[in-house]
């Protein structure tokens, strides 16, 4: 196979006219539409984009090396703080390593609440993005009414561990609370009532007009594009790819029949619609992992410290995260590397965004969700210069 | 009669002077609905009063020496060009004196060298471009009617205005909406900065100039509602609630749409917006010519 | 004093003036040669104009002399045209020299007297192209001097170019005095070849192939003339303009005018012709600015004026006013991407030229009116700004309105002129809007649904106008966030003079807009005309609308005033721009970016290139205007 | 027709969704992770708090029979309340209160 | 100057600036701005613009480069300003204590006036915090007034 750099598809200097008086554009890292800190600065045609180039490390905290300085099992805070809004999905993922190298097995019932709260981050995540997206378009009210919706997942939370945004339920063997039936009732009777505020919204998303033409062609991305240059999650589905890191069937995935969402639009719509559906297949898949839990323990501790190292991939909202976790046998970590989706997500967003006008950037870089929390290391943009 | 003709002048000067007030309130409403819109409670009605005062009492910074001069000029101009309306002057005219008010609003957004406010400025000329027709067409279609340019002639007729132009009409309100800087065609600026430029034309303005700029865009508001007003001069209290009416379509038009670009914004006034006056004109020569 | 004498001296003072520069080429000669011809020029119609109208046949011996020199100057454009191997030059110029030897040899020509019967209009056009006209000229003593100096020209050529603009000058008033139409052909070939030489004045390549342009485009309008004169000659029998306008409108008398009309859409450079004038920005300053305010495009609005009266109610004078209409928007969309400062007056000055044309073609009394003054107005404001332009592109040796950015700084008083007179040409309640609220006032009056179509091509023109102005404006007018303090700037005298001289009208005429329709406009219409406008002091009335001058005068006064007063009181610190937050302390212009580096904010996002592309547009506009022109005919025909 | 009309009008219909904080004080979801509180005369101070605080954000002095706990720092995730053997750690379902300063609580066994 | 401090203390439009945070107590600002919490009551509005802002909300503990964004946008504010921190992050770092790229706390950075605590900050933490900023402010306006 040869190897192309990725210049070659990033860069787009071929583009730049010399001749040509080019605005210079600095977005972020402070922008209203972004409430994250990530520069872009733009060479812009009158209004047409002619180049991106990104700036990141604002949000660099150096996590990793904090996960090395930490004793392990206070690690899961700080993985679940790399970011509030997967944050559970970040923990248990930390956990999932940590157990993989300690050889610890963990309750089936603990695995079905994982799943359980890992959709139910999914769904406060997607729902917090389509309010947002709906933002980024201009669209106000839509926002006001999808984060008004979005507030019974946040009470959901609240009721399971006592917050609304940090679950901190995660703990290495299993789960740190239970759901018990007065809950599960709860959660079952509030999905339903989100379900239905969604099946009001659902004209909104797949038939309004002038969402359509605020998104339909926005921010193309090739099938080939969006396989080569590293997409995950929604963004890689949007584009017609069935990649799902659920389909290896982790945690209690493997027993739900899980099919991932695609749409085969390639644009910044498909990627929107992709969100929404999930939204209703995640409703849909917690209520069948709570038809399926089977009673039992749900922690099972094993204070081994971690030898080893393994790595990991599940499904975050916005893609495949994936830990490599390497221990030495005492309670610090030698080396804990987290690649989170947005980072990946990030050269194919250049990509899309080339070609397409200013008014098109709220639209195109909201479709790929970025979340710059997680996306915090510096990234070389190599260019043929 | 003279007496009357002087009182009457003294009524527009006193409203001249609460153009940007009755605009405030207008503009508080306008917040307040939208919230309730969203299911919010929303800010007090006067909040907007609020909102310049604090303005004034900021620490003065400025972009270049001549912005707070050309905020005041947008203030000025927008006040003539109702002062204008309100005295019953040429209709023409008081779109130009609304021109002149852009103008220094643009120049001010555009002399500054910074990127947000120059791309906003540049939007805020297009707006101009896709408004500015569809209102000289609305002065020529409101001449076919009463024979003159002259607003005070309009209270001459023994029909409303709206009865004989009532697709001009609804041709006003994407006018109105841009105006008001509204959904879908908030490109140049929006109320809250959820925009990718930021604050568009008035990301380089603050405190006082900021303040001077959001009364001009209050009475420019109030000015263009009175001229919406206009289609009932029969009866000034149904032509005010005809205004308000349009007012309360513009808010809610902003609640159901996302912002599109200004493209698709020249598009629906250049095409839409004038062949439904340029409609509205031959039907009104058709009738004359069939009475004849 | 005697009229007839005055008359030979507009004509003949700048021609010998010229011919006078040609042979001395020597810079103080020239100096006094010039000013002095101004003097007389200006003079001499002034006197004129207060004498009013009257008529004047001179000696045989001089239709001699004018058909000598005309078969001399056809014989020239055909020799241009096989320098320059260029077909069409030759085939033009051989479509005119054969005719006329024809016409004079073998027909033996008619009768077109009185030759020169001056009236009202005469007499105007006469006042602005010797006032502007000469300001012009004085103005480029210095211009070329310091032009010669940048392209270090060792043998000054300024002779020959002082003599085609003073020719120019002359030819002109020739051509506004005649009445017979073979010495009206003979002025403008006069004009024409003026323009040929002057426009491709600095050999450089492009400058020859923009006046082979602009030869041909006008000899098509030559074509155009010695047409009529076989039309005058086998219909009506005589060439005299006022006999022929004065018949009953046949077929026939309309087919003469729409025959002239197309002469002067070539002149005025109205679209599919308006390459040439756009073509004409690589000359010297001096002559885009005599070019495009009172003399060339001049002529084809003079012929209009001039057989507009006739015209009434006809097709072709709504085709006319469609042409300039078509015209007036295209060239406003045009020059929004236009970036270089000369490119963007002259399609300011083809769309102006398109309005006035549209209010000919309009044909009430109100719109003729509307037509003079924006002839007036558009000629002083145009060539104060071409002078400006001048100017700037000397001290800033750029002509791209990008590069002008901040100019309010660094040359204050050029900047502050230019941009006066850039609100004079789109802001109430300077004299051009005025022009143009008028001609919306008659189009609305004219109260035929045809007249819709114009009215549209205009209110979207008219937007699309402040649109350019305002782009420009405010390039001008960015202050530097450098922190620099105003620069003071020398001005030659002759510069001052007549930067001065033109400013100065611009105010003068800008505040008493109603003084300038009483004085000027109102007893230049023609006599069939009645109109009800009312100039008072303080509005102007045109019974359907009334438009308030010295009032708005008074607020923007006041405006200014208070803002500035307001400024002054609450301060303020200039704060850079908002950049997102990556601004670099110690230099605004600058941020923060990619890879730790720092880039330059570079903002030029105000040409609309991609969205109205120029090429596309231009041709586009071409083919249209042709079509345009020929459905012009073709109502004719019906 | 834009398909967000119907549920603005509804919006518009319906009561507003905003619970009028801080005026209205709604009842805490039972569970709320709020406010710490030391009982000092349960604590044996055997530092199991302070080991497990994931920000450390308490510190524990035997000899002084103190603890020092800086409620700016805590992330209230309750892991010293699980760990604590004795019980002497309590959470409210209270939150925490912003102050102009970031205050240190200081709890110390009386004596 | 009674009326320009009540104008102020019903007028705070705010600056929010993610100092590297985790996106929490983001979200919740955002959140305290829609329907439930509704912040626009008090006449709070997400401006976006330091040159129109009043208070800046800073949320995460800010690192080694945005520091810079972060000067630079307390300085473009125009005074009277407030600075509120929220989260626990934003005041002392708190769970990136360890991390090597975090300053722990942003009032190493700039002066704060108000600190939330909370991780994440509730929006009635985030509410409560901006009265409380609005007393700030409302001291500094009487000060600049005397
Ligand atoms: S990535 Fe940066 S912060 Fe993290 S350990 Fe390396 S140098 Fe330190
Ligand atoms: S013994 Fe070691 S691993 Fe266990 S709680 Fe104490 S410090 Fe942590
Ligand atoms: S982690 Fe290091 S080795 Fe692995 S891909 Fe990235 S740069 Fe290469
Ligand atoms: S992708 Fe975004 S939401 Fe998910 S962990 Fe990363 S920062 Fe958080
Ligand atoms: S947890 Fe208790 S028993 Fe274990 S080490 Fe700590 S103090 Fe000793
Ligand atoms: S609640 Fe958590 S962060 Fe707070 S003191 Fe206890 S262990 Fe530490
Ligand atoms: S864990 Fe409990 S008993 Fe031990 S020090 Fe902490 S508070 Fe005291
Ligand atoms: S305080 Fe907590 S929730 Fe808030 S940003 Fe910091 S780590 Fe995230």
């Amino acid at each position: 196979m040869k190897l192309i750099d990725v210049g070659d598809v990033i860069g787009m200097s071929e583009n730049v006219n010399t001749n040509k008086k080019y605005s210079v554009l600095p977005f972020g890292p402070q922008h209203p539409v972004l409430p994250e800190p990530i520069h872009l600065k733009f060479i812009v045609d009158e209004e047409k984009i002619i180049d991106v180039l990104p700036n990141l490390g604002y949000v660099h905290r150096g996590i990793e090396r904090g996960c090395e300085l930490n004793d392990y099992k206070r690690n899961i805070w700080l993985t679940e703080r790399i970011c509030g809004i997967c944050n559970y999905i970040h923990g248990a993922t930390y956990c999932a390593a940590i157990e993989k190298i300690t050889d610890t097995e963990v309750p089936v019932r603990a695995k079905y609440l994982r799943t359980i709260w890992g959709e139910l981050g999914r769904l406060q995540s997607h729902l917090l993005w389509l309010g947002l997206f709906a933002d980024a378009i201009g669209f106000e009210s839509l926002f006001m009414q999808i984060w008004r919706d979005r507030e019974i997942v946040l009470t959901l939370n609240e009721k399971t561990n006592g917050h609304r945004i940090h679950l901190a339920t995660n703990m290495i063997g299993g789960a740190r609370k239970d759901i018990d039936d007065s809950l599960e009732n709860e959660y079952k009777k509030d999905l339903n009532l989100l379900r239905k505020k969604m099946d009001a919204l659902k004209p909104v998303f797949y038939k309004d007009s002038a969402i359509k033409q605020k998104c339909e062609g926005k921010g193309i991305l090739s099938k080939n594009k969006a396989r080569f240059l590293g997409a995950t999650g929604p963004t890689i589905r949007g584009s017609g790819l069935k990649e799902d890191a659920r389909l290896t069937g982790y945690e209690a995935y493997g027993q739900l029949d899980f099919k991932p969402v695609v749409y085969e639009g390639e644009d910044s719509y498909s990627r929107m619609l992709v969100r929404f559906d999930e939204v209703l297949q995640s409703i849909d898949l917690i209520e069948k992992a709570f038809d399926q839990m089977p009673e039992g323990p749900i922690l099972n501790k094993n204070d081994k410290f971690p030898m080893g190292h393994t790595v990991i991939r599940t499904e975050q909202p916005r893609g495949e995260v994936f830990y490599y976790v390497e221990g030495n046998g005492t309670n610090k970590l030698t080396r804990c590397k987290i690649r989170t989706p947005t980072a990946s997500n990030i050269p194919a967003l250049i990509n899309m965004l080339i070609g397409y006008e200013v008014s098109d950037i709220p639209t195109i870089v909201h479709s790929i969700d970025p979340c710059i929390s997680c996306t915090e290391r510096i990234v070389y943009v190599r260019r043929n210069e | 009669m003279l007496e009357n003709i002087s009182l009457n002048t003294i009524f527009s000067i006193v409203l001249i002077f609460c153009a940007p007030i009755i605009g405030g309130f207008l503009m508080g409403i306008d917040r307040k609905l939208t919230a309730r819109m969203q299911s919010r409670m929303g800010p007090p009605i006067i909040q907007p009063f609020y909102d310049v005062i604090k303005l004034w009492g900021k620490e003065p910074f400025i972009s270049s020496t001549l912005q707070p001069i050309l905020a005041f000029c947008y203030f000025g101009f927008s006040l003539t060009s109702f002062a204008l309306l309100a005295l019953g002057q040429d209709l023409l005219l008081i779109i130009f004196t609304l021109g002149i008010a852009d103008s220094c609003l643009i120049i001010a957004s555009l002399n500054s060298k910074s990127p947000y406010s120059v791309l906003g400025g540049k939007r805020e000329l297009l707006s101009i471009m896709s408004y500015e027709p569809v209102l000289l067409l609305t002065a020529i279609s409101i001449y076919y009617v009463t024979g003159s340019f002259m607003v005070a002639r309009i209270f001459y007729l023994s029909y409303p205005l709206i009865s004989y132009l009532p697709l001009v009409f609804i041709a006003l309100i994407p006018v109105l909406v841009i105006d008001l800087k509204k959904s879908p065609y908030d490109v140049s600026a929006s109320g809250h900065a959820h925009q990718e430029l930021v604050r568009g034309v008035f990301t380089e303005f603050s405190g006082y100039s900021l303040a001077l700029i959001e009364l001009g865009h209050w009475t420019k508001v109030v000015m263009m509602l009175s001229l919406v007003s206009l289609f009932w001069a029969t009866n000034l209290i149904i032509g005010i609630c005809l205004a308000l009416v349009l007012f309360f379509i513009v808010l809610v038009i902003d609640n159901v749409y996302p912002r599109l670009d200004w493209k698709s914004m020249l598009k629906t006034t250049w095409s839409i917006g004038i062949i439904l006056i340029i409609a509205n004109i031959v039907g009104l020569i058709a009738r004359v010519v069939m009475h004849i | 004093m005697d009229q007839e004498l005055l008359i030979a001296l507009t004509i003949g003072a700048p021609t010998l003036a010229g011919l006078g520069c040609l042979i001395l080429n020597d810079k103080i000669a020239r100096k006094v040669i010039v000013s002095l011809s101004a003097i007389l020029l200006i003079g001499s119609s002034f006197i004129l104009f207060n004498g009013g109208g009257f008529s004047y046949e001179p000696n045989s011996i001089l239709d001699t002399l004018v058909l000598f020199f005309d078969l001399m100057l056809l014989v020239y454009f055909f020799y241009v045209g096989i320098k320059f191997k260029n077909i069409l030059v030759i085939g033009l110029s051989l479509l005119q020299l054969l005719p006329v030897l024809y016409f004079e040899f073998i027909l033996h020509g008619v009768e077109g007297t009185p030759t020169f019967l001056i009236d009202e209009l005469s007499l105007l056009m006469s006042l602005i192209i010797s006032i502007v006209g000469s300001v012009i000229v004085i103005y480029g003593l210095n211009y070329m001097d310091e032009h010669e100096e940048h392209l270090h020209i060792q043998k000054s050529r300024q002779n020959r170019f002082f003599f085609f603009m003073l020719l120019l000058l002359g030819a002109m008033h020739g051509l506004v005095f005649s009445n017979n139409l073979y010495w009206l052909y003979f002025f403008w070939e006069i004009t024409t070849l003026c323009s040929y030489e002057l426009i491709r004045h600095d050999g450089t390549e492009i400058a020859i192939k923009n006046g082979i342009t602009a030869l041909w485009m006008n000899l098509i309008g030559g074509v155009a003339f010695v047409l009529t004169l076989f039309i005058g000659y086998y219909y009506f029998n005589s060439i005299a303009i006022d006999e022929i306008l004065k018949m009953y409108q046949s077929p026939v008398v309309l087919l003469f005018l729409a025959v002239l009309s197309f002469a002067a859409f070539t002149k005025s450079a109205q679209f599919p012709f308006n390459s040439w004038l756009q073509g004409a920005m690589v000359a010297p300053t001096p002559v885009s600015a005599l070019l495009h305010s009172s003399t060339m495009v001049n002529a084809g609005i003079y012929l209009i004026l001039r057989i507009a009266p006739a015209l009434n109610n006809s097709a072709l004078s709504y085709s006319i006013a469609l042409v300039g209409a078509f015209t007036f928007l295209t060239s406003a969309i045009l020059a929004l991407n236009e970036r270089v400062s000369k490119g963007i007056l002259a399609y300011s000055t083809i769309g102006n030229l398109g309005l006035i044309f549209l209010c000919i073609g309009i044909n009430t009394p109100l719109s003729y009116a509307s037509a003079l003054a924006l002839l007036i107005f558009h000629s002083v404001s145009k060539g104060l700004l071409f002078l400006c332009a001048g100017v700037v592109e000397n001290r800033v040796h750029s002509r791209l309105i990008e590069d002008w950015e901040g100019l309010i700084r660094r040359l204050p008083a050029t900047s502050i002129i230019m941009i006066t007179a850039m609100l004079s040409m789109f802001l109430p309640p300077f004299g051009m809007l005025l022009g143009k609220w008028v001609a919306i006032e008659a189009l609305s009056s004219s109260y035929y649904i045809s007249s819709m179509l114009i009215i549209l091509l205009l209110v979207l023109g008219s937007a699309a106008t402040s649109v350019y102005y305002i782009k420009w404006l405010s390039y001008l007018t960015v202050l530097p966030l450098d922190g620099k303090n105003f620069e003071s700037e020398k001005i030659p005298w002759s510069y001052v003079i007549s930067l001065l001289t033109l400013f100065g009208l611009i105010i003068i005429m800008g505040t008493g807009v109603s003084s300038v329709f009483n004085l000027l406009i109102l007893p230049t219409l023609p006599s069939n005309y009645y109109t009800n406008i009312d100039a008072s002091i303080i509005n102007l009335n045109t019974g359907i609308g009334s438009f308030v001058t010295y009032p708005l005068w008074l607020i923007i006064a006041a405006m200014v005033f208070f803002g500035y007063t307001l400024s002054k009181r609450k301060g303020g610190t200039v704060k850079p721009p908002y950049l997102s937050g990556e601004n670099v302390v110690d230099d605004p212009t600058v941020f923060h970016t990619t890879a730790d580096g720092i880039a330059k904010i570079e903002v030029s996002a105000q040409f609309f290139e991609n969205e109205f592309s120029n090429n596309r547009l231009l041709v586009l506009s071409k083919i249209l205007g042709s079509i345009i022109i020929m459905l012009l005919f073709f109502a004719v025909m019906l | 027709m834009p398909k967000m009309l119907k549920e603005v009008i509804k919006n518009l219909l319906s009561p507003p969704a905003t619970v009028n904080y801080p005026f209205v004080k709604p009842t805490p979801v039972p569970g709320t992770r709020g406010a710490l509180n030391w009982d000092m005369s349960r604590c044996d101070q055997c530092q199991d708090c302070e080991r497990v605080c994931p920000s450390v954000a308490i510190k524990v002095y035997p000899e002084e029979k103190k603890i020092e706990y800086q409620p700016f720092k805590c992330l209230f995730c309750y892991l010293c309340i699980e760990n604590c053997m004795q019980q002497a750690i309590s959470g409210s379902d209270i939150v925490a209160e912003p102050a102009y300063t970031k205050i240190v609580k200081v709890f110390k066994t009386e004596t | 100057m009674k009326t320009m401090t009540k104008a102020r203390l019903k007028s705070p439009w705010v600056l929010h600036f993610d100092c590297g945070s985790c996106n929490g107590c983001d979200i919740e600002i955002l959140a305290a701005l829609t329907p439930k919490f509704d912040a626009e009551r008090f006449g709070i509005v997400n401006i976006g613009d330091p040159k129109q802002a009043d208070m800046l909300l800073v949320t995460g503990p800010s690192n080694k480069r945005n520091q810079r964004v972060l000067k630079n946008l307390y300085e473009q504010m125009p005074e009277p300003k407030v600075v509120v921190a929220i989260g626990e992050c934003a005041c002392t770092g708190a769970i990136f204590h360890n991390c090597p790229n975090t300053n722990g706390g942003i009032d190493k950075i700039i002066p704060v006036d108000v600190y939330v605590p909370g991780c994440a900050a509730r929006p009635e933490q985030i509410v409560d915090g901006i009265v409380l900023a609005l007393q700030k402010l409302a001291e500094k306006s009487e000060k600049e007034a005397d």
